[in-house]
């Protein structure tokens, strides 16, 4: 279980899905265009869809309440439907069918409801403001859903394979500028990363930077460039946002002493605020600053380069706020 | 139609719609009295497609009810005390005092999907359930209820087309009961016949006579057996009508009397009990027994619904997740 | 403009509704079952129906995305559709026509989407999961909408004329549970009372409770109780949750230097988490005890009586938080 | 059918068609030669459906198109600068870099109503347009376009539906061109003609040839005048092919190159060329003209757009709402 290989965070979901259809015949893929030869608008599926066919990669209608309202009716019956939407902003189309049925079921009458959503998020990549969203906010809020959102090539795998083999319905982020441009080692086999547990990105004393998917590597690259000022942060990855880790975080905090917040997804009530809150309200003690939190602006995600430099979060803004807070 | 059932099939059929009527005039008597918790849905008049659709399925055949379908629950098992045990929020309740009323009745014990409010979410769900049986290839149906009001909404038109390009074991029933709430048809659409939006998907439409329960099993039972042998997808229309208010505290005053006059002459349970006097399969007498034994059923459910204790409240966030 | 009749909060709602018809015909109200002599669900359209007839009060099919959407259309040429959802439960299936196309629209082109949903939201009256929701937290985090939570008749009144005269997209959720069992003062004439303006529900020195809704009167009843005690609390309604009176809530931690936030809805990323994130950041130097949170438990919201109760904020956890916090 | 048209609408739909097919395929050569932001969709096939349904609309008629309706865009007067703005993310874009490509592209100036990516939410919008016309007694139209992708979602079903019942002067043209995405028809529905889908809701449904602009324009010409005297909508079913991928990343591998080829003969811009060669409306020397006044137009739109500035970042977060 060595880290043997280096592999893109696409091709660590690839092959998590590979194994998990590999070791469990209940495992299959739904979603716009995954199947056939095409695999996805962002080839995710392609590698398995060429290995297990059509009948296990299943293309849908572009019809997401309908399709994922059926991948709770296969869950019902014990299978662990993956369903794919093409882009995250397009979880919305299919909200009631998450929201209202799946996260809901099992307190109602005890019936699990396993399946995933696979949603690929985040933006920086000119997409505009339906190609670009992070709406996990929306689903942290909502009783009974999981929701997880891996940073790295090892985590997308392992979170994955957790999340299939949970028995409950997770939406599982990924954050789509990783999906090339990052690679990293992966584990061989098929061990899972337990839901819920977060991961210290970086290590650090002055200063813990709590946060998840693509800004985890904004944040430890600031996190590199304030340590030659002599600034020491940690960087904890959520990973899951539901349930969150949130013992990782009193830790880091009754060390640091200081806490900042970030995330891609629009900061105004956001994921972040949770955050926030909760360390405020359980560390207040331990505080020696405010704590801050970054995130996109409360605005739609624009697409023009300049327009979506400013809109986003990135090591620029996150070095300043660390000067500001280590200053404090 | 009644020539395909034997006298056994005919006399259960009478025997579950009776049952479906005399808990739901206890349930509609309690609430009315002050004795109910929340609201609760009348089905009266939708007893000959509950019980007529819900009979035509095989055991391992799975169905989601929706709210008209209290019939359905009762004649795939489920027990008069639990079903009245729920509707008062009581522990042994099937959602243990979680979900109210008929909502969320589910239990795969029985192979019933239990439903959410929000319509027709079931529908998706139970094509979900056809679709496994495919890929399992399992001899298997799902079948599932929805309203005229429903058949209105972008996901029954969704499922429906889903449902026919996977040509999978599914089976629509679609309980017109000339209202959604208080809108009659004439405000909810411009088409006639409801089954004509099977069309717009390549899949079969039937329309029944929703209070003739012997019609309601036999064009069911047919399109399950399609279905089961790999047919595809039917839509049935069952014409019936919703013979009280939307829910309990709903006087239904928007209601033409006549309207109801002329359905009460077609009461679907009445209707099948004549017929079987008419046909000798039940004398007055043993027709007179049915009914005593409904009551002392329905009031034997009642009073053990109504001792049974109410949740602990401890529990109260125990449940949400799978473990 | 003086207060001078007793009106319950469905009456104050009804009268606004009348009021802003009569001032302009490009007010119409749609959704299921408004129209008629029926006059919706809850009743609240009975008298707009009867004075202005099927033309301006429109039964709408069960078709939330369809008609939410339509509505979309008519405020984008000009009219100020009025739309009831029939339970604030049931926005949720018209999720994308609001946060996808409503909420961007100005954004993105510059055309104004002047509508108002009205939601009939909160629970306490056994309804289950289903018709109890206070699902306000999905679009105080989505950018391009605004937000409203009146608690008295008055602001029931006042705000809904605003919010009708907003040229952008307003929710508006009442407390259903306040309906009838609320009664106040309510202001002849239709001075509307500005969106984004906080109110002192009740004047304290203490600790400031933040809410809005129906958990704004539990919070007066909470603060009456402890007074006996010699703790002075102050009740700030928000009133309108985006734009949300941020200069409002400074003061008057600024003053007691204690804060608890509370709402109906399920407390794990709400607007709760929003609000207290902000204390803890804005307000960190004036804290004298960590900012607390009070909201419904994460779980779908249960309809037996004892689980419901279970689940709900009411007076005597919130007297128990501020006898908590004050001995911080 | 091009009968109905006089020489100048001829002309002038031949102009719009050509204008739209040189605008597209700048865009496609830009954004291959990396000039481009983000990624752009190419209309190409669909030009005599963009044109000749907009050609058919009064200026005060609101459209809400597509994204494959460059050409609905110029032909309701937007300028191939103003659109190349767009597309570049420039701030003399309709946008004002805010909304990619065409997206968002909405100004009531020219009674456009700019689209969402959630598919097909320009419908109820468009609806409700028509019902504003309704209450105000204007006798205006509102027309709105979609894929055969879209025509499977509940949102089409469901605004169909509101349509009929309202009877409002709305005309949905459906743009079905063999694919969604990846997705060819027979995985995305069992029937063979979206018209009928009409059917279900009561409307008017209709069949065109999408390649054909005189027959476009002619039915959707007839729609609007039945939609103006208050015969309620219709559905128009215009049949053609996606000529390129699904935007601009996707080489469409997965298109069979016969069915290309079959469709490359009927290439719309061209069939009408020939045709008014044919009739002796064009000759071939204007033609070659009405080509470069294109070619020119489209240079100095893109030189105009090129050179325009970048959005200021500091105006990011203006405009979220209405003051
Ligand atoms: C999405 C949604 N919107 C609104 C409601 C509220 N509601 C409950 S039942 C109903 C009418 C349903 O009519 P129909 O489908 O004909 O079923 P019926 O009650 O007549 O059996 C309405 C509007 C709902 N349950 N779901
Ligand atoms: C709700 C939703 N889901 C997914 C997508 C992604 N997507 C964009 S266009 C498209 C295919 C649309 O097909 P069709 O309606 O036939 O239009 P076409 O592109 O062929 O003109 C898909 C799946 C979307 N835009 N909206
Ligand atoms: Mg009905
Ligand atoms: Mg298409």
């Amino acid at each position: 279980m060595t880290a043997t290989r280096q592999l893109t965070y696409l091709d660590a979901i690839a092959e998590a899905l590979a194994i998990e259809m590999e070791n469990d015949p209940d495992v299959i893929v739904l979603g716009t265009d995954v199947g056939g030869d095409f695999g996805g608008a962002f080839k995710v599926t392609k590698r398995v869809a060429a290995q297990f066919g059509p009948l296990r990669v299943k293309n849908m209608p572009m019809t997401e309440l309908a399709f994922i309202g059926a991948a709770n009716g296969m869950a019902l019956m014990g299978m662990r439907p993956v369903v794919e939407v093409q882009f995250a902003d397009f979880i919305s189309t299919g909200f009631d069918s998450i929201v209202q049925y799946a996260a809901t079921t099992h307190y109602r009458w005890g019936a699990s409801v396993p399946w995933v959503i696979r949603a690929p998020s985040d933006g920086g990549i000119r997409s505009g403001p339906f190609h670009s969203q992070n709406p996990e906010a929306w689903f942290v809020h909502t009783p009974g859903l999981k929701v997880v959102a891996p940073a790295t090539p090892e985590d997308a795998k392992g979170l994955l394979l957790a999340a299939i083999r949970d028995d409950n319905p997770v939406i599982y982020f990924e954050a789509k500028p990783l999906y090339r441009s990052l690679k990293g080692p992966v584990s061989d086999g098929s061990a899972a990363i337990p839901l819920g547990v977060a991961r210290i990105a970086r290590a650090g004393d002055d200063l813990s930077i709590i946060t998840y998917g693509s800004t985890v590597h904004d944040s430890v690259q600031a996190a590199d460039e304030v340590a030659g000022d002599g600034i020491s942060v940690e960087v904890i990855d959520l990973r899951s946002l539901k349930p969150m880790d949130t013992d990782a975080i009193l830790e880091s905090v009754a060390k640091t002493g200081r806490a900042l917040v970030v995330h891609a997804a629009n900061r105004m009530a956001g994921v972040g605020a949770e955050v926030a809150a909760f360390i405020g309200e359980e560390a207040f003690g331990d505080l020696d600053a405010p704590v801050r939190r970054l995130g996109g602006l409360d605005i739609p995600i624009p697409f023009s380069p300049p327009l979506e430099d400013a809109y986003r979060v990135g090591p620029h803004s996150i070095v300043q706020a660390i000067r500001e807070m280590v200053a404090w | 139609m009644s020539e395909s059932l034997d006298s056994a099939a005919k006399l259960n059929l009478a025997y579950w719609m009776r049952l479906t009527r005399t808990l739901d005039d206890a349930l509609v008597a309690m609430w009315k009295q002050g004795r109910g918790v929340g609201g609760t849905f009348s089905g009266k008049g939708h007893e000959a497609i509950a019980v007529g659709a819900g009979y035509a399925l095989g055991p391992d055949d799975v169905v989601a009810p929706m709210h008209r379908d209290l019939g359905c629950y009762l004649v795939r098992g489920m027990s008069p005390e639990r079903i009245m045990a729920n509707q008062l929020g009581k522990e042994p309740g099937v959602t243990r005092g979680r979900d109210a009323n008929l909502h969320g009745m589910g239990d795969l014990e029985f192979n019933i999907i239990g439903f959410v409010s929000h319509l027709p979410q079931s529908l998706p769900v139970a094509l979900g359930a056809a679709m496994s049986f495919q890929y399992r290839e399992e001899p298997r149906v799902a079948l599932t209820f929805t309203g005229d009001g429903s058949s209105n909404t972008g996901l029954f038109h969704e499922t429906l087309n889903l449902a026919a390009v996977q040509k999978a074991p599914f089976v629509l029933v679609v309980e017109n009961n000339q209202y959604a709430y208080s809108t009659p048809l004439h405000e909810q659409m411009a088409i006639e016949d409801i089954a004509v939006r099977a069309q717009a998907h390549g899949v079969v439409g039937e329309i029944v006579d929703g209070n003739d329960v012997a019609a309601v099993h036999a064009v069911v039972s047919a399109a399950v057996a399609r279905a089961r042998d790999g047919g595809g997808p039917t839509l049935i229309e069952a014409k019936t009508m919703r013979m009280l208010g939307h829910a309990i505290h709903d006087g239904a005053e928007y209601v033409p009397a006549e309207l109801l006059e002329k359905w009460q002459e077609r009461d679907p349970v009445t209707l099948w009990e004549d017929t079987l006097l008419e046909e000798g399969v039940l004398s007055p007498e043993r027709l007179e027994r049915l009914h005593s034994e409904c009551r002392d059923e329905v009031e034997a459910a009642i009073a053990e619904a109504e001792k049974a204790p109410l949740p602990d409240p401890a529990t109260v966030a125990t449940g949400v997740y799978a473990p």
